[in-house]
């Protein structure tokens, strides 16, 4: 088995020079492309590869660095290696681009990642609502979107449960110890 | 044979409430998780039917509507819109602790948590989901209501329809529905 | 002259949609042109939750992703916390585990019985196969202190232990089951009714379907022979014997006797693992879960769920909270692409039958 | 297709099932018993509950909120327990039961009764336990430490092997590597109920998370913001902390001194201390303040006094600083170093200290009182008690307190091979283990049973390890002279505990006739000590209030004297070096408050 993934790592490299291909930790083999040659990479595989299943699209935001990361998880039904292929998009104003045409699934996924995400894709430009309606906030699934501030502003929760109380504030306020600043983010919350 | 005084019900509502509590039925629509315990509580197992609980495909069958659990915005919308088409007297069972105050979605950003304050309930049963003795137990309940006229939710609607809309229309961003007459 | 297009909405309540959803038709009489499929009434957001809670208190979360077999979710989710710890899992976890998993594959095909049969028509189907579930919930209830949602799988094994006495209890279950089958085959199965409904009906093309990402038992009944249990098995299938049946007739009919196979190997398969049973550990502990942080990375897991390979991407920044959990539902693509593609030309009174065919369930296609 | 004849008649086999019993439950005539381990609504032992809140931090449905069951209940509740107690909003709870896996003292349980329904939406607000006293009876999932998701059991302490601690007076505690501490902080679940029974009020949930996140800066600064000898408590801290940790109800309590001892020997040595710390001091303010005593307390009024800018001077009579902590516990428990850099760190930032000081002999009290604005008298108990038995003034009759002074001094102390110690207290096993040290057999002798020992039980399983003997139930009668003036050996009379009616602890008496004597070279008594007040002029003695042996004080530590202020071992009851830390703490605020006459 392992023999098989470092033949097709081996391969791979060889065949997708544009692409770094590495061995993972935690089972099967990763590509990285550019999004410039990602359709292409994905055409390659799965007509000469064999990775005619695609398992998934996921879409990860990474906030800190700005990007938006697309993960395309792809299955072969003979070698039964699993395939990752991954891109990293600009958050802002980036776009991806639309696998319709390989795998008619893809579809719904980029609808839900342009839905969740705001990140459209070109040649996918279905207008249709997929799982939220009438949504004029920011799109839910990014990091920076505070599904509890939102909540709160836009639900109403039943009253009664004002009478809580904090432990750590009780037995402080009992004892007298003033917690200094340094301490404060170690508090439990 | 009318009875002057108020809190006693006339006999014709007497026998109206008993020929309702006794023939509930429900409105197959799932609209949540809780659903998945409708279907052994109407079959062999539990056998709802013996108290006159039956199915019915559409709202203009159907006397109960049972919110089975949360309801996202887009349900909602639905939901309020089949619940204008019963006809009176209808009733709500709110199922679990979803539609009481939020349940596990107390943060989510798509879900409703305090049902009554879209539509009026008459029943909450405690759980997450009820079990099938749990949605009896609602429903004998609803029927003790019935029977002692309480089970008026959808008297409560038409006369504070105002503050209903009010606060459907602050999450149903496109109110694009008919209104319905009662 | 072209036939006038009306637009029929199926759904979202309607005794015979599978679940809170709808399908927006464009008939001309029976005969549907084009379909649309709407989902979003489940929509929690689960997604988006999973991201501002820490690595324990997700696990209540995820078996409401699919609530006719909540198990593959936890599984799913306990396995990928595992790889990315490197935790082991006691062998005895392990076959619990299975026993759990086929236990609910087993309640979901009653309850697909029940659904298939009763949008045909037959009644008395889910009178018995929704009433014989319960047996099957009651085994979970004594094993996991939940009907329905059982949060009995979780990182590091499972947790509590078989009662005493359970293994006769389940394959106390099992050998009625068994005996039921039949019973259920008279109604069903063998029954002209159900066989002239789903007999050329819904039928997909074998090489769509693999290009398509189809699983389960719709791609089974296309005579492809996939099952993740076999193809990348996980806990200790590889050390059971069964079988993955397939069919090759493409059409709802195809997909029940899958189904209806499928079904003899999980009883044989709980059967085999009460008889292997290995003592010891049932839980190997995760760290206080107050502040358990899981190693970064990211990993996809899959389960054979009862409609198809159920999978997770899991991402870890290091922190005490996932960085995301993207959930893969078999009916993800069923219920949109190809149920889309289904309905097309087909007859309006078989949308729910093609759609119970393909086990559509809307709480995993939005979370 | 054709309709086969098969097709047509199997379903009518269906038939065969009329007549058959049906399988429905009859609810609600007949109730299905539920599985025993099912989770139905909560049930809460308020008596076992100490309303940690676990429970409601790991809801992730926010569902459990602490309140009070009366009002006032949280100030009235004892240590150990917050007051407050779980309320469960059903309007949230999914029956995970994640709060009953992590409810450390197992109180919080689900029970079996689940079927509840009500037209009112805000009766599914419950508190457990109150609202539902039958639930007792009805208990299904319940907690259990093999199955919890809290770690009850600590991460062991590396020690010196006994044999091999007796050979030196190396310390015996090895300390957590990093990620033995790491992994110990991780057990903490931080509800703070160990803070409140803190004499100082440790932040202790706090520096134990900042550990936990390998910050241990952080943890020093949290550490010094309350206490300045954090490293002494570190290692000799009598941790009442550790006796209310929850995780202590069933299990081992957080290793709460071994974790500030590791994060404050992060620092090491006194310039790292002041780097790390970096504390904010105050510009002078003029105002001076003397102190009376190097211990404990006067080291905490000095360095808060001194942070706030004050004129700070320390008289101390002895050459080095430290007080009880210095002369008083033997070096394997606190290596002499240790103690200097945190003595050195206190001077760097402006505390002045004037050893071999006595007052009454170097300098009068009254000298102190006119130059200073306010003093503080911290002067420990010195001075053993005696035994009060027949003959113990013989020449190698000595007490403990002046043997480990000696010896921490490091005097030669001859006490030749055999050695018994009178006494129960931790005094009177460091005297032990000390003596087990320099070579002798041990031999304790102790009234009461090893379950009323005043010392630490890791003190007595410490002395136990290392081959102290620890003889119980004897009662010292005489000392057995060898006729030229040395002891020979003692006379003790083994007792039987009888119960005290007055409902007090029992009280050994003697078995008449089991009398005993134990051959050895020398006695050494550690019954307890008094303070050496001498050095105050009458007249201020009598102003001053004083009651059994301690001197009175306000909650500020003040005296009936105003300027007077007083702490430590000569206040406060629990002899130790925390509360001595606790009572300078509050005599830094009182000195404050008194000299700006707030």
């Amino acid at each position: 088995m392992s023999d098989n993934i470092q033949n097709l790592q081996k391969s791979l490299s060889e065949r997708l020079p544009q692409c770094s291909v590495k061995i993972r930790k935690h089972g099967g083999v990763e590509l990285n492309s550019s999004k410039e040659n990602l359709v292409g990479v994905l055409a390659h595989l799965r007509e000469h590869f064999g990775y005619r299943h695609l398992s998934h699209i996921s879409c990860v935001d990474w906030l800190e660095q700005n990007q938006f990361e697309l993960v395309y998880i792809l299955w072969n039904y003979e070698s039964r290696i699993q395939l990752f292929v991954k891109v990293r998009l600009a958050r802002e104003n980036g776009s991806g681009i639309s696998i319709r045409h390989l795998w008619p699934q893809a579809d719904t996924y980029e609808r839900e990642i342009a839905e969740m995400y705001g990140l459209p894709f070109d040649g996918n430009e279905n207008p249709r609502e997929l799982i939220l309606e009438d949504w004029d906030a920011m799109p839910p699934m990014r990091r920076d979107f505070d599904t509890r501030a939102y909540s709160k502003e836009a639900f109403y929760d039943r009253p009664g449960r004002e009478d809580a109380k904090d432990v750590r504030s009780v037995i402080s306020g009992r004892s007298g110890e003033e917690i200094p600043e340094i301490a404060i983010p170690y508090t439990r919350k | 044979m009318e009875m002057n005084d108020k809190d006693t019900l006339t006999i014709v509502e007497h026998i109206k409430n008993f020929a309702r509590r006794h023939s509930l039925f429900v409105l197959a629509y799932g609209t949540g998780c809780g659903a998945i315990e409708v279907p052994p509580t109407m079959t062999s197992r539990y056998d709802a039917e013996r108290f006159g609980i039956v199915g019915r495909a559409t709202p203009r069958q159907a006397d109960v509507l049972l919110i089975t659990g949360y309801l996202s915005v887009k349900t909602l919308k639905r939901v309020i819109r089949t619940y204008e088409q019963m006809q009176n007297p209808k009733y709500v069972i709110g199922f679990g602790s979803c539609t009481i105050n939020g349940g596990m979605y107390w943060d989510s950003y798509n879900t409703i948590k305090v049902l009554d304050q879209y539509m009026p309930v008459d029943v909450y049963i405690n759980g997450c989901m009820p079990r099938p003795e749990s949605v009896i137990s609602g429903f004998i309940k609803l029927q003790q209501l019935i029977k002692a006229g309480k089970a008026d939710g959808w008297k409560k609607y038409q006369e504070n329809l105002d503050w209903y809309r009010t606060n459907q229309k602050k999450v149903i961003k496109n109110w694009n529905m008919p209104d319905y007459n009662w | 002259m072209r036939e006038k297009e009306t637009t029929l909405y199926l759904g979202p309540q309607h005794p015979g949609i599978t679940g809170n959803m709808m399908v927006k038709l464009k008939v001309t009489g029976d005969t549907i042109v084009r379909a649309e499929t709407h989902v979003g009434y489940l929509h929690r957001g689960f997604e988006k939750l999973m991201e501002v809670r820490n690595w324990m208190q997700v696990f209540p979360i995820v078996c409401r992703i699919c609530v006719p077999e909540p198990d593959p979710n936890e599984e799913n989710l306990a396995r990928a916390i595992e790889t990315l710890e490197g935790r082991e899992v006691p062998e005895r976890a392990q076959y619990i585990r299975v026993m759990v998993l086929e236990l609910a594959r087993l309640a979901s095909y009653l309850l697909w019985f029940g659904g298939q049969s009763g949008s045909a028509g037959l009644y008395t189907m889910p009178q018995w196969s929704v009433g014989d579930r319960d047996y099957i919930l009651d085994l979970f209830e004594e094993l996991t202190g939940g009907r329905v949602y059982h949060m009995y799988i979780w990182a590091g094994g499972v947790r509590r232990d078989l009662p005493e006495g359970f293994a006769d209890r389940v394959l106390r279950v099992m050998d009625y089951l068994e005996k039921r089958l039949k019973h259920y085959d008279n109604l069903m199965l063998d029954n002209s009714i159900f066989q002239k409904r789903a007999q050329g009906v819904g039928v997909i093309d074998r090489e769509k379907a693999l290009d398509w990402g189809i699983v389960g038992p719709p791609l089974r009944g296309c005579g492809f022979k996939h099952d993740v249990r076999i193809d990348d098995p996980y806990l200790v299938y590889d050390k059971l014997k069964f079988e993955v049946p397939t069919e090759t007739g493409c059409d709802v009919w195809a997909r029940a006797l899958v189904r209806r196979r499928e079904f003899e190997q999980s009883i044989s398969i709980i059967r085999q693992v009460m008889e292997k049973m290995p003592g010891g550990d049932f839980y190997n502990k995760v760290p206080n879960p107050l502040h358990w942080k899981v190693p970064a990375g990211d990993v996809y897991v899959k389960t054979e769920s009862a409609r198809g390979e159920f999978g997770y991407y899991v991402v870890s920044d290091g922190s005490d909270k996932p960085r995301r959990v993207h959930v893969r539902g078999p009916a993800y693509v069923h219920g949109i692409t190809l149920l889309e593609h289904l309905l097309q030309g087909a007859n309006l009174a078989d949308v729910s039958f093609i759609m119970n065919s393909l086990g559509t369930c809307p709480p995993e296609m939005e979370r | 297709m054709e309709f086969s004849i098969k097709g047509m008649l199997n379903p009518l086999l269906a038939l065969q099932q009329a007549g058959k019993r049906p399988h429905t439950i009859q609810f609600p005539f007949e109730e299905k018993k539920v599985a025993e381990r099912y989770r139905g609504l909560h049930f809460n032992d308020i008596e076992a509950c100490i309303g940690c809140g676990t429970c409601s931090t790991i809801c992730q449905n926010e569902a459990i909120d602490m309140v009070e069951i009366h009002p006032g209940d949280s100030e009235s509740a004892k240590p150990g327990d917050s007051g407050l107690r779980p309320r469960v909003d059903n309007g949230r709870c999914c029956w995970c039961a994640l709060c009953v896996e992590v409810c450390p003292t197992g109180s919080l349980s689900l029970t079996s009764h689940y079927n509840y329904v009500s037209e009112d939406p805000d009766s599914f607000l419950w508190t457990p336990g109150v609202s539902n006293p039958e639930g007792r009876k009805e208990l299904s999932f319940v907690s259990d430490t093999s199955h919890s998701l809290l770690d009850y059991a600590r991460v062991p302490m590396r020690e010196l092997e006994g044999k091999e601690r007796i050979k030196s007076f190396a310390e015996v505690v090895l300390g957590y590597a990093d990620e033995e501490a790491q992994k110990e902080a991780a057990r903490c679940i931080g509800c703070s109920i160990c803070t409140e029974v803190c004499p100082v009020h440790m932040h202790i949930p706090e520096y134990i998370s900042a550990i936990e996140h390998g910050n241990n800066e952080d943890a020093i600064r949290i550490i010094y913001d309350n206490n300045p000898i954090g490293e002494t408590c570190g290692k000799v801290c009598t941790r009442r902390c550790e006796e209310v940790c929850p995780l202590g109800a069933r299990g081992e309590a957080i290793a709460i001194r071994w974790l500030k001892r590791y994060a404050t020997e992060k620092a090491e040595n006194a310039d790292m201390i002041r780097e790390i710390v970096n504390p904010e001091i105050k510009p002078p303010n003029g105002k001076k303040v003397g102190i009376i005593g190097a211990g404990p307390s006067g080291l905490t009024v000095a360095y808060y006094l001194a942070l706030r800018g004050f004129d700070v001077t320390i008289y101390e009579a002895k050459a080095k600083a430290g007080g009880m902590i210095m002369y008083g516990i033997p070096k394997y428990r606190l290596p002499l170093d240790s103690l200097d850099k945190q003595v050195e760190y206190m001077q760097s930032i402006g505390v002045k200290i004037h050893f071999n000081t006595k007052v009454g002999e170097q300098i009068s009290f009254s000298e102190i009182e006119k130059n200073h604005d306010a003093v503080f008298i911290g002067i420990g108990y010195e001075v053993p008690y005696t035994i009060g038995i027949d003959g113990e003034n013989l020449e190698n009759s000595i007490q403990a307190v002046n043997f480990l002074r000696d010896i921490n001094a490091d005097k030669h102390v001859d006490i030749g091979s055999r050695v018994a110690v009178i006494g129960g207290g931790n005094v009177a096993i460091d005297a032990a283990r000390v003596s087990r040290r320099l070579g002798a057999e041990v031999t304790i002798l102790y009234r009461r049973r090893e379950e009323d020992m005043p010392a630490d039980w890791e003190e007595i399983e410490g002395a136990k390890q290392e081959g102290v003997i620890i003889k119980t139930q004897a009662i010292p009668l005489n000392v057995v002279d060898d006729g030229s003036g040395r002891v020979k050996g003692i006379r003790y009379g083994n007792a039987r505990m009888v119960t005290d009616e007055k409902g007090g602890r029992p009280r050994p008496e003697l078995i008449e006739g089991d009398e005993h004597v134990l051959e050895l070279d020398t006695i050494i008594g550690a019954i307890g000590q008094e303070a050496d007040y001498s050095f105050i002029p009458e007249d201020l003695k009598e102003k001053i209030g004083f009651k059994s042996g301690r001197i009175l004080t306000n909650e500020w530590q003040q005296t009936s004297v105003p300027h007077i202020f007083a702490g430590g071992d000569i206040v406060n009851r629990t002899a130790d070096a925390i509360s001595a830390v606790a009572d300078g703490y509050k005599a830094v605020k009182g000195i404050e408050q008194f000299v700006f006459g707030k």
